[in-house]
């Protein structure tokens, strides 16, 4: 099956619509599915939190996003894999982040979709604003950790 | 020659702008920029180890060479996804 | 918030509804979920599979499957757990069992859905019968394997 | 006493029957039970490692007392899930 069948990857506006992304990735060679849908909390670091807001660098988001699949793909005996991320305002109890894997294992399954969502939290030029009760914040900016480029560079090593 | 700076999130909102064009001299890396914009914005080098930069939406390191028209954006930390 | 607004364990002869189960597992707290879904294969250990039909022993069977309910949340950092398993004929392609686990962390989500999959499918007592083409099959008893107690036993040891 | 067999999947269709009563010897435990099931039915030999036990819905081991009015299930290999 050629990749571009087997990889979907998108940034969005809109709330996240699960069922798309497991339609995509079902297929009758694989027997599991593992999911994983990142939702906005109410709380964070004892912040009470009201919303979230994202952003990304159009373009070379998506990319990213589909390195990460390809990688997923080359990594393991995977069929598919679905990734969406959303842009804008997103509420609690909303997904920001969604991805869909199938495969003929569950164990592969489940390894794909956790590298995915953690490779994408690293790496993707996406960003979130926290507006808590108090003031508002971009999440990551505020410590001097490690930059995304420095992380690639660490995972390749 | 001439590049085309992007800025996002923490960087956008310090500079008040998303992007902008410069002329930079020929021989510039990555780093000579950066240099540049930490000498206008002092408070950029709070992000010093943290910043990562991009060139044609490929993460490149300081000691990148830069060319004539390139798109160089500045990316402070990540942080796509959820908290979880 | 007590175990039963906590853990839903259901074994149903419809087909799945993915939605209800991530329904139930939502909360505002949980900044993560993570899913498995299990489906009938079109093809296993070389046979092309017509359909499986499953069965169950009824009362036992809900009742393991709740242990592994409260076993995750004895173990993890977890919200909610919700769990299905269907009866009956399940067609390629269709869901035969599921599970959703809302957590603060996503590695915890991910750990416990893992687990709870894997001791599903070790202990609870559910059969498939997998017909075919050229015959059918009761999947697990054509070999002499450990049984589901030793399991049970081994798992504690 | 008296106890109530359950049977499943494979054990069902080769006994042909899903549950019956049997009368059993006091003091009988899940192996007695079994012995007596393997004596009737010899081809549940190729099955002895593999089988389990569940006696008032509870895996219980071989050694196991049976009592009056026990339900005792004969379970062969679980396979609930997907084959992944």
């Amino acid at each position: 099956m050629p990749e571009e069948q087997r990889i979907w990857c998108a940034i969005t506006n809109s709330p996240i619509a699960m069922q798309e992304l497991t339609d995509f990735a079902a297929d009758p060679a694989a027997g599991a599915m593992a999911t994983f849908v990142g939702m906005t909390r109410n709380t964070n670091d004892g912040r009470r939190v009201i919303r979230l807001e994202y952003e990304c660098y159009p373009g070379m988001a998506e990319k990213e996003m589909r390195k990460i699949a390809a990688e997923v793909l080359a990594r393991w005996s995977i069929r598919k894999i679905a990734m969406m991320h959303r842009l804008g305002q997103v509420d609690i109890g909303e997904a920001s982040v969604a991805i869909a894997v199938s495969s003929g294992h569950r164990h592969a399954a489940f390894e794909a979709c956790h590298f995915a969502i953690n490779q994408l939290k690293e790496i993707v030029p996406i960003w979130k604003k926290e507006l808590y009760e108090g003031g508002e914040l971009w999440i990551g900016s505020q410590t001097g950790t490690t930059g995304s480029w420095q992380r690639v560079q660490e995972e390749n090593a | 020659m001439r590049i085309t700076l992007r800025y996002f999130a923490s960087v956008r909102e310090k500079l008040k702008r998303s992007e902008e064009e410069r002329e930079i001299p020929s021989g510039a890396t990555v780093r000579t920029v950066w240099d540049i914009l930490k000498r206008e914005h002092p408070e950029l080098s709070a992000m010093e180890k943290a910043m990562s930069f991009a060139v044609a939406q490929e993460y490149v390191d300081r000691d990148h060479p830069l060319q004539d028209n390139d798109e160089l954006a500045v990316i402070p930390p990540v942080s796509g996804g959820c908290y979880a």
